[in-house]
């Protein structure tokens, strides 16, 4: 069964492809995660200077998911670079990148573009670093005028990747609008866990996002909702854990799908989830593009 | 999982550097595994499992010194045990053990000794005062003991008389220490051709303890310390990053 | 251990409360859930007009939670008003009410009001209703100016339900200004899933609600938000299932809970949370007082 | 719990108003549950489970008239099976069934018969075509039959056969059909004082099926059909709404 997957032009062997932020610090984890079966890997989201990140606890499991504040820890693009450049493998990379501003995503786009990477996906979405992130992708002016900025600077796909906002729809445009190739949705949910004990928030940060099975369902609306509206690719994120899941996503629009918390589970889920889609379609006779936004159009 | 809520019932001075904090739950784990620790409104960090119910810990920075300042009574939050820990094997075993690398090393000896294995170990440190669990050892099996200052036994570093072994007789070597001296160890164990028997415990920035957020891959494996490890086999280390460099918290590389 | 709580000026005996839409359809519902030991029940939604709601499914069980699409099913007041009146009982009654603008809250709120109610509660967040609900609550001036409408109306206390936006508090503040006696946070998260062998969308509606322990840290969250910057109360609803979850929200600042989709695995909820809070207190020689916020303050 | 997805592999017309469908996969369930069969694109409606692997319905309004247009090799979705279903109880029992109300009391007859239990039935409907599971009824025990046109056998109503029977001598009484014809049945139970040894099968609407949303609570009791029920006994149902009133989709109750 063939399961190639074009997504803003790049070729995947499948659609799943590693989400940012999950093993993805250093070039020799990105390619055990290649060997383990993913269509593409993305990178842990790199900025302009390099940061610790948040104080401890950064991550927790919770009933049904993952929070976690880490706090965009990354040793700056100068130090990244070469990581990329080792990272060249069987399988595309993008580099996730983050900044204050259009100025400083175009100055990490292009400290790292000579790595010679496939994509970038901004991070226009991250709930838990002030100035960053989700403080930018909430208003769909910056997102427009960094997207832009980027796409200028830069000759490969630029992919934007959304908060979960009850106006996702609004920003998706705004990135469309900018000239991204392809819109990721999306990323944790803001959230909190208090320890009734201590009375202390469980994270170092106070708050940080959610991520894993519980969010999938509220990520399937914002796929489904925004292929209603985009003409550009959508790559579908948020609890995907089986190929099932991977399938909802596909037919909600998504043209390929990010997995994150997953791996904790199973470092096997790419392949475990390309499989399973091959078996799906196998059995009915169809292929991807047959099933591709199938319950939106 | 979030974290236990552990009630500190005695605080041990074992040197002047480390204290061993005992805990009001004991946890079921094999020796090498660790917990991750959090002082509240400070930081989590990770700390090896000296006994069911407790971590012996040395002063190093922030989140360190604030634990230091917990006593009886006190608290701070557990998350784990997390990661492989030591795999017991054979009839015959040699630990070597340096400066606060004692620490899951000592649980690691008595159980050996329960399951009738014999246990050799070289214990080294800075100064007499700073050996670690020498009374675990001693009770566990025999016990060489070396001092950078000579102030007790053998003068000199662990690696010394572990030079003077016949490594080939053990089943299996068990080593915790700094990574230096394990990198020695590793490369006296490969002199054998036995470094798949030597099991290593490391040490790397680990954040999350549950395999996702990537700090603690080493090069080029991409195995985790938190999840793969924290122990390895020799021949898992070699020509790896191990003894070369490490990386910081914000994902830098640091020489070693 | 005295769980008296003062929410609004209505006295508690604990600080458990039926969410709204959860077995709140008829009198004999409401009165089974107080035998069963909630401080409070509210009713489901009323609006001016009766409505059948939407096609089924309704509501699925998913992994972590519960996915609805009820469509505010009602009688109308002009129905429901009767049963209000038999609802009377061992603790206090909340109406909930909706509409689609200012006048037909007013009207809801005027047909119920002589049925001897003890507050009501405006659903400004259902997020599966067009023209209704998070239509409404998402538009600070459309809460600010229904709050007041309906404040104006009546002469019992107004708790206005909120939606779990990301400018939440932008909204709770709307609420304070129009003169809310409390906030209600929150109402479900907007979702969806997908019949991978159909390729329909699960719920008849297409999309729906999620509640249930997928939503808690998301909700925690919302609570913690409002409690640093409200001067009102805030009750905590979304996800809560345990005394532990109970405390927790308590911590971030709930003055009282409301429970919804944990009824499911266990009718004696509200017995089991008030007697785990009591426990809890008792064991710590505190009252609720001295954790009430303890976590942001 | 996302809806199963059921493939229908035969439709049997069972009466003119009544089709059975079976699909591809059995459930393991008590007689007396139901599922919730969703039409795509319809709606979805409770029905009693006729087979493990069966629904048996009659036509009424729109999805039941959009499951009539499916045959072989379509498909609906099912979530269940819910509610407590029938308890089986003593040596000697007699079912009452009315209409379509015979869909779940034929699998009850057959377990009952296959524990060695004397079975008694009284079937009515219409007319002798409208008869539903003659044979599973005759072949499990003694049958009855009623019609209302007197085209078979006793002309008239089911409960008018039930009132020249001696209630006392059941252990236990099974009844399934209009509530009209159920509250005469509790009726006449009454008189024998017996009315807790008679197990009714409420119709109501049923939404969620869950036992959250509210829709299916009966007065006084706040009892749910759809999770507390659909099966009562009689002693539940006196002094209800039972036989009374009922409520439509909205809420609003309707005079029976
Ligand atoms: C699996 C494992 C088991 C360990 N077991 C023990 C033990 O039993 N006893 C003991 O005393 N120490 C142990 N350590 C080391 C211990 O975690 C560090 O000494 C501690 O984190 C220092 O924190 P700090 O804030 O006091 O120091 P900092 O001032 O933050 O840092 C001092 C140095 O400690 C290291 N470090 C800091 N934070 C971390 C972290 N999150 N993860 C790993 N290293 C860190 C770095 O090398 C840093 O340069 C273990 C480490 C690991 C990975
Ligand atoms: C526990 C239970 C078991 C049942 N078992 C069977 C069975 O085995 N065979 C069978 O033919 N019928 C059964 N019914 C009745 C069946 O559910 C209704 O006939 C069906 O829902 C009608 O749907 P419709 O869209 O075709 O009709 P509509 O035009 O929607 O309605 C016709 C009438 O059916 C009833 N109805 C409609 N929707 C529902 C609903 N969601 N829940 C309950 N009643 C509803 C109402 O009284 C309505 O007036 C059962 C009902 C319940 C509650
Ligand atoms: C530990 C962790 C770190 C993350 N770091 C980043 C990041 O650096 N940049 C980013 O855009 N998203 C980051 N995310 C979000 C994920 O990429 C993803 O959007 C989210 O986790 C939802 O997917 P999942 O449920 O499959 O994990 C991180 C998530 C986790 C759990
Ligand atoms: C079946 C169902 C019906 C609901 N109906 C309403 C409603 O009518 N009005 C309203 O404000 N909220 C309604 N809600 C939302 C709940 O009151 C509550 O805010 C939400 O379910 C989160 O709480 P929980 O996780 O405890 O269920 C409904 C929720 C469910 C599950
Ligand atoms: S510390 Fe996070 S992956 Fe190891
Ligand atoms: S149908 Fe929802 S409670 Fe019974």
């Amino acid at each position: 069964m063939d399961l190639t997957t074009n997504v803003t032009g790049l070729q995947l062997r499948n659609p799943t492809i590693l989400a940012a932020g999950i093993l993805g610090s250093t070039a020799s984890s990105l390619k055990r995660v290649m060997r383990s079966g993913a269509g593409a890997v993305v990178t842990k989201s790199i900025g302009v200077v390099s940061r610790e990140g948040h104080p401890g606890p950064v991550m927790i499991k919770t009933e049904c998911g993952f929070l976690n504040a880490i706090g965009l820890a990354n040793p700056s693009y100068h130090e990244f670079k070469s990581e990329l450049e080792e990272a060249k493998g069987e399988v595309p990379v993008v580099a996730s990148i983050f900044g204050r501003n259009a100025e400083e995503f175009e100055e990490v786009a292009l400290g790292l573009i000579e790595a010679g990477l496939d994509a970038f996906e901004l991070n226009l979405s991250c709930p838990h670093a002030e100035g960053y992130g989700a403080s930018l992708g909430e208003d769909p002016n910056a997102v427009e005028n960094i997207t832009r900025a980027v796409k200028k600077a830069v000759n490969v796909p630029v992919w934007v990747k959304l908060p979960p906002l009850t106006n996702i729809v609004k920003i998706g445009l705004a990135a469309q609008r900018g000239g991204a190739d392809a819109v990721v949705a999306i990323n944790t949910l803001p959230a909190m866990a208090i320890d009734i004990e201590s009375r202390f928030p469980v994270l170092g940060n106070i708050s940080g996002g959610l991520s894993g099975a519980a969010i999938k369902p509220v990520a399937l609306k914002c796929v489904y909702d925004l292929y209603a509206v985009l003409d550009i690719d959508i790559i579908g994120v948020g609890g995907i854990s089986s190929w099932r899941d991977a399938l909802e996503f596909i037919m909600a629009g998504a043209s390929a799908l990010e997995i994150g918390s997953a791996v904790y589970e199973d470092r096997g889920v790419f392949r475990h989830i390309s499989d399973g889609i091959a078996r799906y379609l196998q059995e009915r006779g169809c292929d991807l593009e047959d099933i591709h936004g199938v319950t939106v159009r | 999982m979030i974290p236990m809520h552990a009630e500190i019932t005695q605080v041990v001075n074992e040197t002047p550097s480390a204290r061993t904090f005992f805990f009001d739950s004991s946890l079921g784990h094999i020796p090498g595994q660790y917990v991750m620790v959090w002082i509240r409104g400070v930081d989590e960090i990770p700390m090896s499992l000296s006994y069911p119910n407790a971590i012996t810990v040395q002063k190093m920075g922030e989140a360190t010194t604030a634990l230091f300042k917990l006593g009886k009574g006190d608290s701070f939050g557990i998350r784990g045990p997390f990661g492989n820990g030591f795999s017991l094997e054979g009839n015959s075993i040699l630990l070597i053990a340096g400066g606060v690398g004692a620490a899951p090393l000592g649980s690691l000896a008595e159980k050996a000794k329960s399951n009738n294995i014999k246990v050799k170990t070289i214990l080294g440190a800075k100064s007499a005062e700073e050996l670690l669990f020498k009374k675990r050892f001693d009770n566990a099996g025999d016990l060489m003991i070396t001092t950078e200052d000579g102030s007790l036994e053998y003068h000199g570093l662990a690696t010394e008389l572990v030079d003077e072994e016949d490594l080939a007789k053990y089943d299996a070597i068990y080593s915790c220490g700094p990574e230096k001296m394990m990198f020695k160890v590793l490369n006296i164990a490969e002199g054998f051709d036995i470094s798949s028997r030597v099991q290593f415990s490391l040490q790397r920035y680990v954040k999350c303890g549950l395999g996702l957020c990537g700090t603690c891959c080493i090069d080029p494996s991409g195995l985790r310390i938190c999840r793969d490890g924290p122990v390895f086999r020799g021949d898992q280390l070699i020509g790896t990053e191990f003894g070369q460099y490490m990386r910081d918290a914000s994902g830098k590389r640091v020489k070693l």
